[in-house]
């Protein structure tokens, strides 16, 4: 009911016309963005910090598991997030980075997550390294764990935090994501609770956002909106991360994986 | 407790299909409720002025969360009553102040963030969420129109006194409105909340043109 | 077919000097020399004078595929055509922006008077392009409004 | 931010060869402030040239108005499979890059 009040009065106070015109000329904006992305630069470099030797041990991640065996890059971001035994718990791509750089480089988790997100100086080793696995799983359907147990918990978990009013200004993921036509700004609102909008999201993320012209990861977009939702900020690669993560995954699987993508 | 029989049928049902509730919104019992902020404190940190103990919830959190933001009317009354105590009407009585501060304050995002500067005036995001002065062409559309909002309702003193309030607690009048406690959550100062109020109903501003 | 070849000239030129040095002189000798005159005029037609251009005709063949609504100024993608003949060159003139002129192309035989771009816009402005051809410039533009997207400051 | 890798394709269409170029490149305007509060120094591409089998097609003289790690397309006339595309810039502090393709 209070969105049909909200779409009358939207239509009263601006011409049909003027607000389709509004919407194309957005459209058209986001298509020609998307028509040669930048993201593209980050996945060569990406490729580059993978070979590379680091770390106390001096070796490279060449050798990193992200779930199909050691080294195996290729479809392997289609089926993350998902669960690891070796680390006993659910992990995203950003969090299995991390644990083959403490794992398999030596590097102190302190250290190797000093910098996880980039600025406009100078872009991260995850977001490096993010559009470069990503980028091996190009058209393959998006498959996240959904069958063990700590995979089902973790779904769980990020469904409730997604619907979670709290903090200072009282949000939730909901808040912004959670009702068909909404928009923030001119900005539409993808209800990502629903697979019909989270298939795309999941199948474009990563992403080079030109609002800041950086490549952004998943864990900086929830960071990112925790931050925007005026909460304290969640800790990189924690389980409530990773948990909201796989629950979105999950939600939009099924999608061939078509980025990084370009987002505004 | 739907998490708890997932968890317990996938553990003794091997062979059943895995069918995780997709596209369903929960809501979520104190209990629930209860393991979601302890998750939340040993899962962020503070930064800046965004503290930790921001993940606590209030009663207004606790109903909403538990109704799926739908509370019947006599759980949500008693509730919305409690929250219009908290609203602190200006001492001077004068509850318009200047629309065109009130429109800076309207297009500013800033404020309360871990990201924001200390000292540097927070906003009210309004544009975000509503149509304010037809001047601006990006406005959001989770809240409605208020566009010729004081032309259309006039700008005598209980429609003053209706906005400023709604301002500072949007909870006193819809429970579980998705509007911010600007005023009660600290973001907007008293003048600030006035200047926002003038851009509404100012017969002089661009919103009532 | 993708084909990507780094040259080494940017690494090398802390550890290398002297080769990346005689590596670069040709690239420069090649390089036309930057209009600075023009680049630094802080209004359009000091601009399109910078560059050798007074006189201008409205024109149907000049083509700018823009949106009309950018959701950030930092990208905004332009495409542009001349269908006019014997074209040899476009500039592209930002005329809100601190510095209008954005860039100016030479076309000579093999190529085609086109260029996609994307260009910063500090506010919304007119975009206008001019083409020069058989002596004669060529004008068209096209208004392109910047919105602030999204929330958060 | 330091410059980095190009990345470029040409492809044969019926009217013309598309190409495609991305380079990596903070344009930096000379009036963003850094963290550390001073200004950022001007760093721009001022030269994009194309050039096909060695020859110059496209001369392009560019200003810190182009985004951060740019984008162009340009359009050259027939050619054939085979060809050799290059394409370089040059920026104000003297960096430079090129890279190349084959029409396919």
């Amino acid at each position: 009911m209070r969105i049909v009040l909200c779409t009358a009065v939207f239509a009263a106070a601006l011409s049909p016309a003027l607000a389709q015109d509004a919407k194309t000329e957005i459209q058209k904006y986001q298509r020609m963005i998307n028509e040669d992305s930048p993201a593209e630069l980050y996945a060569i470099e990406g490729e580059t910090l993978w070979k590379k030797k680091a770390g106390p041990r001096n070796v490279s991640l060449e050798q990193c598991d992200l779930g199909l065996g050691p080294g195996v890059l290729k479809g392997a971001y289609a089926r993350l997030p998902r669960y690891f035994p070796d680390a006993d718990r659910v992990m995203d791509l950003e969090t299995r980075l991390l644990y083959c750089m403490t794992t398999l480089q030596g590097r102190t988790h302190e250290e190797a997550t000093k910098r996880v997100f980039g600025n406009d100086d100078q872009p991260s080793e995850m977001e490096y390294l993010s559009a470069y696995v990503a980028s091996q799983s190009r058209g393959m359907k998006m498959e996240p764990g959904t069958t063990h147990p700590k995979e089902k918990a973790a779904f769980e978990l990020g469904r409730e935090l997604f619907f979670h009013r709290a903090g200072t200004w009282d949000f939730s993921c909901a808040s912004c994501h959670g009702t068909e036509g909404q928009r923030i700004r001119m900005q539409d609102l993808p209800v990502l609770y629903k697979p019909a909008y989270a298939r795309h999201v999941i199948a474009t993320w990563p992403a080079y956002r030109v609002s800041n012209s950086q490549f952004k990861t998943m864990q900086w977009r929830v960071n990112d909106c925790y931050r925007q939702m005026r909460m304290p900020e969640p800790t990189f690669g924690s389980d409530a991360t990773v948990a909201l993560i796989t629950f979105l995954t999950v939600t939009g699987e099924g999608e061939p994986y078509a980025g990084p993508g370009t987002k505004r | 407790m739907r998490r708890h029989i997932v968890a317990a049928a996938a553990a003794s049902l091997v062979a059943c299909a895995s069918t995780l509730p997709i596209g369903e919104r929960p809501t979520a019992t104190a209990d629930e409720q209860d393991r979601i902020t302890a998750v939340l404190k040993r899962d962020f940190h503070d930064r800046g002025p965004a503290k930790v103990s921001r993940v606590e919830l209030d009663a207004v959190q606790r109903t909403c969360n538990l109704h799926a933001d739908n509370p019947p009317a006599s759980v949500a009354e008693p509730l919305e009553k409690a929250q219009l105590a908290t609203i602190k009407f200006p001492s001077d009585g004068r509850l318009l102040g200047d629309w065109k501060n009130g429109e800076k304050i309207a297009q500013s995002g800033r404020g309360s963030m871990w990201s924001d500067k200390p000292g540097q005036p927070a906003g009210g995001g309004c544009y975000n969420c509503h149509q304010l002065s037809p001047m601006e062409a990006s406005f959001g559309n989770v809240g409605p129109s208020l566009y010729r909002f004081g032309k259309l309702r006039g700008d005598g003193p209980d429609v003053q006194k209706y906005v400023y309030g709604k301002i500072y607690n949007a909870k006193a009048y819809n429970l579980c409105s998705q509007m911010p406690r600007l005023g009660y959550a600290g973001t907007l100062t008293e003048q600030q909340i006035k200047d926002v109020t003038a851009l509404l109903l100012d017969p002089a501003s661009p919103v009532n043109q | 077919m993708d084909h990507d070849r780094r040259t080494l000239l940017k690494r090398a030129a802390g550890a290398a000097a002297v080769l990346a040095v005689a590596l670069l002189e040709p690239m420069r000798a090649l390089a036309a020399a930057w209009n600075k005159e023009a680049f630094a005029a802080k209004n359009p037609s000091d601009a399109l004078k910078g560059i050798g251009i007074a006189d201008t005709v409205a024109s149907n063949d000049l083509l700018i595929d823009a949106p009309q609504i950018a959701e950030n100024g930092a990208v905004v993608p332009v495409e542009i055509t001349s269908n006019i003949p014997n074209t040899t060159s476009i500039a592209v003139v930002i005329d809100k922006n601190p510095f209008p002129l954005a860039g100016k192309f030479d076309f000579m035989e093999g190529a085609l008077p086109f260029v996609k771009v994307n260009l910063k816009m500090g506010e919304t402005s007119a975009v206008r392009v001019v083409a020069t051809a058989g002596g004669r410039n060529y004008v068209a533009s096209k208004d392109i409004k910047v919105t602030i997207g999204g929330c958060g400051g | 931010m330091a410059t980095g890798p190009m990345k470029m394709r040409a492809t044969l269409g019926q009217a013309y060869t598309d190409v495609r170029v991305l380079m990596s490149h903070p344009m930096e305007t000379g009036q963003r402030k850094g963290p550390d509060g001073n200004l950022v120094p001007a760093h721009f591409i001022q030269n994009v040239t194309v050039k096909v089998n060695g020859k110059v097609v496209v001369d392009g003289q560019i200003s810190q108005a182009v985004s951060r790690n740019p984008v162009f397309s340009f359009r050259l006339k027939g050619g054939a499979k085979g060809d050799k595309i290059e394409v370089s810039w040059l920026d104000n502090k003297g960096e430079t890059d090129s890279a190349e393709a084959t029409v396919a």
